[in-house]
């Protein structure tokens, strides 16, 4: 019986206990500087390299470059970047390899679509996705510190 | 109440109980909507959250809303299911329910039916509601619920001897089975209300009580984690409601009960106190009986069913008859000599 | 580095109709899988080499593809810059025949590189794009002698490193003191010799990667009596059955089974080997029954029958799944997966 | 005269108890079960084919799906055998972030399994207190490498974020507060008599039969065997740490229980003294070559996860993708032992037991 009672007691001191829940919907969530969330896309930045596409373990991120308009310039110009948010797993290894740090990831993580293509992301939404950008990026795997080819 | 009940029969006393009727119907279904939203709350705030608060300020139309939901959600009945039983099932478990709640007396003259038998009554009308859960469990075809059933048929008829029993030790030291009487016959100092000299018979009712109504360590019937659902796998939209329903009246009834019978229908707990009216008295007992009630399901885990038929009838029922002869005992040295 | 990657990245856009061309008309039955499976790799790692960076084993893994040794067997000191012509011919059908879809492990490979894992995709291109512009291979062939005069410098050197030990075993173990478990071993392999059979005991040699592990490889036909001398013998008593394992090598299929004795903390791993046609390696369910759904796990997905096991039956896959899809040679379902 | 015919009864895969979809055909006579059939593979993913064609740092975010309730052991599972493989040194700053997130990791899985295991039971009020906990160490998890249940934190050589400022005061003063809370838990569910008799006695088995088949973590060690992979085969510093692995006496559920409860004060212990000694600076990620490609052979290396022994098996071709990868899941050979449990007992005991063994589907379906 005294199990019990002292079981009842825990509750009833709950009850009148503050209470941890966050108004989630109503409040925005404030998540810490290190969230991965959505990924944010800069393209000028962006020397086409192919390296988030060869990484993605589920190959979800598609780009096409194309060589660069003004002529005296050598390399080449993000023309299409698209990332499929069905198979996106958010891992942050994409970012973690981007020599040029072009793709980011930040903070905000509401993806809910009501259709499947929704969730084809393109280069243009990803660029004007740029609320709360992660500041720190710790990209290991760039090629300029040491990361795998 | 006392004269429209003392005079004959007449067209117009007996339109004036139908009115009573349906009045004190919409309070009981008031009633029954506001103590799902409370225990929601409740078992809200004893586990570090708030309950529901979004439906109206503190979630006050949540439950209103549920019932809509409810009245609205289409009600299927399974193909190969018994279609007869499966539709009475639900009415039959309800009805018994409400017609508990006229023999408990709220006020000194509030009361719906001065039986001298109620103690019986309550007991007869209570045992239908096990046959309608039977008959839901069986006739909804589903293996889960004929378990379900089963488990709350057995449960139901073995808790019910030790409920009536623990309730001998007053109805003795009253001397009636009246209910109203019982109320009078307790003292005007909380302490000598029954419960104190019938503490053993006040622990043997709550307990069996609880598990009348299938309500926490006892909630065998619908155990989710084993079951599923028990019973009501199958029912769903109003029919479903009907069941929900019934539970929360009987336990309206069952607070009722504990009130009158152990803490002292309407009467205050100090005589300095009765120029508050004795409904307030009555409705903060039947709160806290209910409170406790809400207060077991957000603490304990669930009991096996063999330990619960064992308990019942290993350790209950003996504490009951022991209560009933302590009792006799302690009238005839006390009182009489 | 990056200008480089810009030069080799400025071509994959126009070889893109090349390689699709290639791919229709080279979309030849494919001879034996594993030259098929052998091509996708070596092609993936062909490039790599040419990607401008040397790594150890790239080479290594060419040399082998072409001149389809056993790819179990370590390559030997590669063939100098003249098998260089054939591989890059070889790279060019392979990169082909990567193309096609659904075929075999290599597809799953080929798929990678149509996918744009890229990395491959890229350097694919690439290949298909000198077969097409001659200037541009002698710069190519030029790249590769220099790395592979780079990588013999460094392969010579690697003992030491540690890293670069690979297969050689008995080449390393020498000049590095008789590992602590040596006695373990021999004193197991004695054992079986003496209790079992001469010739049960096929390999024995410690695994120099995992903690000097003993590992002896036992004739399948032994396997039984062997797994109950190592259980019951009170000097071995590897009483707990901790992991078993099933490897395809494409010539052959292994499964390990790794014992261990809790008290001396001594530990095996027992390799049996069996063909890849009909593989079956008695059970060990008789001994350990903690064999159990590990071997069923490695039945369903790899295929391994093992006669003596209480109900041999698909675990993880759907019962009436056809083929074993952890298997080298396994067509997936659906290909673009 | 009466005929009874046994039911079968389809326990899962969508069933509020089964901890993920497990399906268990159980042939009833009345309540009493006569035959259990595990049927699993519902969330097989195929993880050790795909692992085939992917290099070793695309393999780690996969390593989280497998046990998703501790996915920092898994991480490191398979960054440990690559290391060994490759000899690679992992820095002391590495080792201690690696050390204090599994030990963490470790809690918040028992505190999920205490939760879930009690709502089985039908007490509903502990489930919230367990997140209510858990939800501290994943805010932790959170500013650490910006996820909540899918890390993918450690690298091979060593850990991709090093501890951002303040975190390991955090840590420090979640310690004190979890101690506290134990006795709220200790107080609200480990005296109460109707868990106890719900708990005691039921799925008993002896030390000889947890070996035999192949048992681990506290499934074995409620036997009173006292095996535990990170004081018999220290790896990562767990050997610089001292703590006492619990033993449970009689093998019975409620010994499960009180192991996991003294687990998790085990791990606070450690946590304490990890947080003590935590170096103030140094190297994250040790020397790792541009691509890692382990020479060719095969390891075999094995942790103490929280569900018992969790082990890597890869065997290597020099190449960048693994030629065979298999985790050795402690859930899959703990459930094996499930239907010679259940042979016999009730319904809602074969409830209590699978929750006792606490068991995670993605890892026994990997």
């Amino acid at each position: 019986m005294k199990g019990m009672i002292q079981g009842l007691g825990v509750t009833l001191k709950t009850m009148f206990s503050k209470k941890v829940t966050y108004a989630y919907p109503d409040e925005p969530l404030k998540m810490p500087d290190r969230f991965r969330g959505i990924q944010h896309f800069d393209p000028d930045k962006c020397i086409v390299c192919n390296q988030c596409a060869r990484i993605c373990p589920t190959q979800c991120i598609t780009l096409t470059g194309k060589p660069n308009p003004d002529p005296e310039k050598k390399g080449k110009v993000i023309d299409t970047y698209d990332i499929n948010f069905e198979l996106c797993i958010l891992c942050d290894l994409c970012t973690e390899v981007c020599p040029t740090e072009a793709i980011v990831m930040t903070n905000n993580f509401e993806l809910a679509a009501y259709s499947r293509d929704e969730l084809f992301k393109d280069r243009e939404w990803l660029e004007n996705n740029n609320t709360n950008i992660r500041q720190d990026n710790n990209n290991i795997g760039a090629p300029q510190r040491g990361g795998a080819k | 109440m006392t004269k429209w009940l003392e005079q004959p029969l007449s067209w117009e006393n007996a339109l004036f109980f139908t009115a009573m009727a349906v009045v004190f119907l919409l309070i009981v279904l008031l009633y029954v909507v506001y103590a799902i939203l409370f225990e929601r709350k409740v078992l809200g705030w004893m586990q570090w959250r708030h309950g529901p608060n979004r439906l109206g300020p503190w979630g006050m139309f949540q439950t209103v809303a549920d019932v809509l939901k409810l009245l609205f959600k289409e009600d299927t009945i399974p193909r190969k299911a018994d279609r007869a039983l499966f539709i009475i099932a639900p009415a039959l478990c309800y009805a018994p329910s409400f017609a508990v709640l006229a023999v408990i007396p709220y006020t000194r003259e509030l009361y719906f039916a001065d039986l001298n038998v109620a103690v019986v009554y309550y007991a007869a009308l209570s045992a239908i509601s096990t046959i309608a859960i039977v008959l839901g469990g069986w006739a909804s075809n589903n293996k889960y619920s004929l378990l379900g059933g089963m488990r709350s048929g057995a449960q139901m008829i073995s808790y019910e001897v030790p409920l009536v029993l623990s309730i001998v030790g007053t109805v003795m030291m009253t001397g009636s089975m009246n209910l109203r009487k019982i109320v009078e016959a307790q003292g005007d100092w909380f302490w000598q209300w029954n419960f104190l000299p019938q503490i053993i018979g006040f622990g043997v009712f709550l307990v069996a009580a609880v598990s009348e109504l299938n309500r926490s360590p006892f909630d065998l019937p619908e155990a989710e984690s084993e079951l599923v659902a028990g019973y009501h796998t199958e029912y769903s939209g109003f029919r479903f409601a009907f069941f929900m329903l019934a539970e929360y009246v009987y336990m309206f009834a069952i607070a009722g009960l504990a009130s009158v019978l152990f803490l002292g229908g309407w009467r205050p707990p100090a005589p300095f106190l009765d120029f508050i009216p004795g409904i307030v008295w009555m409705i903060l007992k039947m709160a806290f009986v209910i409170f406790f009630l809400f207060w077991l399901r957000a603490t304990m885990p669930r009991v096996r069913i063999d330990q619960l038929m064992g308990f019942a009838w290993k350790v209950l029922l003996p504490l009951a008859i022991l209560n009933v002869f302590v009792t006799a005992v302690g009238l005839e040295l006390f009182i009489k000599g | 580095m990056s200008e480089e990657q810009k030069r080799e990245e400025s071509r994959p856009a126009e070889p893109e109709a090349a390689r699709r061309e290639d791919a229709a008309e080279a979309r030849t039955g494919g001879p034996a899988d594993a030259r098929v499976e052998n091509a996708g790799e070596e092609k993936r790692d062909e490039p790599a080499a040419e990607g401008g960076r040397e790594t150890v084993t790239a080479r290594e893994a060419s040399g082998g593809g072409s001149a389809g040794t056993e790819a179990g067997q370590p390559a030997q000191p590669q063939p100098d810059a003249a098998s260089d012509q054939p591989a890059s011919a070889a790279g060019a059908e392979a990169e082909g025949k990567a193309a096609p879809a659904g075929d075999g492990d290599g597809a799953r490979a080929g798929d990678g590189a149509d996918a744009g894992t890229g990395k491959s995709g890229g350097e694919a291109a690439d290949a298909g794009k000198a077969a097409v512009d001659p200037e541009r291979e002698a710069k190519i062939r030029a790249a590769q002698e220099a790395r592979a005069a780079r990588l013999a410098a460094k392969a010579a050197a690697g003992a030491a490193a540690g890293g670069a030990a690979a297969g050689k075993d008995a080449a390393a173990a020498e000049p590095k003191p008789p590992s602590p478990k040596q006695p373990w071993l021999d004193e197991a392999v004695e054992l079986l010799k003496t209790e079992v059979h001469p010739e049960a005991v096929e390999e024995a040699t410690i695994n120099a990667l995992s903690d000097d592990m003993p590992t002896i490889v036992v004739k399948a036909e032994h396997w039984p009596a062997a797994a109950k001398l190592l259980r019951d013998h009170e000097k071995l008593g590897c009483r707990y059955l901790r992991n078993v394992t099933g490897v395809d090598y494409e010539t052959h299929m292994e499964v390990v089974y790794f014992v261990i004795n809790m008290e001396t903390k001594r530990e095996y791993a027992i390799k049996i080997r069996t063909d890849r046609e009909h593989p079956s390696v008695p059970s060990a369910v008789p001994v350990w029954p903690g064999a159990d759904w590990p071997e069923r796990e490695i039945y369903d997905l790899l295929g391994i029958e093992f006669p003596g096991h209480p109900n041999l039956r698909r675990i993880l896959m759907p019962d009436d799944w056809v083929g074993h899809p952890l298997r080298k040679d396994y067509v997936p379902l659906d290909p673009e997966v | 005269m009466i005929r009874t015919e046994e039911l079968l009864l389809n326990v899962g895969p969508q069933h509020p108890s089964t901890h993920g979809v497990l399906r268990i055909v159980v042939k009833l006579d009345g309540e009493v079960i006569k035959e259990a059939t595990p049927v699993i593979g519902y969330l097989h993913r195929g993880t050790e084919k795909l692992a085939e064609s992917l290099n070793y740092t695309q393999i780690i975010p996969y390593t989280d799906r497998m046990d998703y309730l501790s996915a920092m052991t898994n991480n490191y599972v398979l960054c440990y055998a690559v290391e060994k493989m490759m000899g690679i040194e992992v820095p002391e700053r590495a080792q201690f972030l690696r050390l204090i997130v599994m030990e963490l990791q470790r809690i918040a899985s028992h505190l999920v399994w205490w939760g879930t295991y009690l709502l089985d039971l039908g007490a509903l009020s502990p489930f919230l207190f367990a997140f209510k906990d858990r939800e501290k160490i994943v805010d932790l998890f959170n500013e650490l490498c910006g996820a909540r249940l899918t890390y993918n934190y450690m690298r091979v050589g060593g850990v991709k974020w090093d501890a951002p400022p303040g975190w390991i005061d955090k840590v420090r003063d979640f310690i004190p507060y979890m101690e506290k809370q134990l006795q709220d838990y200790d107080r609200l569910v480990t005296g109460n008599e109707i868990f106890l008799n719900r708990v005691k006695g039921i799925g008993k088995y002896d030390a000889e039969t947890a070996i035999a088949w192949g048992l681990s973590g506290v499934n074995l060690r409620c036997t009173g065997v006292k095996w535990d992979l990170r004081k018999d085969e220290p790896y990562c510093i767990y050997d610089r740490f001292e703590f006492d692995v619990p033993v449970g006496k009689n093998g019975d559920c409620y010994d499960r229980y009180l192991l996991r409860i003294e687990e998790i004060r085990q791990s606070l212990r450690i946590l304490k003294q990890a947080v003590e000694q935590f170096p103030s600076s140094g190297e994250t990620m040790g020397k790792v070559p541009r691509v890692i490609r382990p020479p060719e052979g095969e390891t075999y290396v094995r942790i103490e996860a929280p569900r018992g022994e969790l082990g890597c098996h890869i065997v290597s071709k020099g190449k960048a993708e693994p030629y065979r990868l298999k985790f050795r899941r402690p859930s899959f050979n703990n459930l094996q032992m499930l239907p010679k449990l259940l042979v016999g007992e009730t319904m809602s005991n074969l409830i209590a037991i699978l929750g006792g063994v606490d068991i995670v589907l993605g890892e026994v379906d990997c």
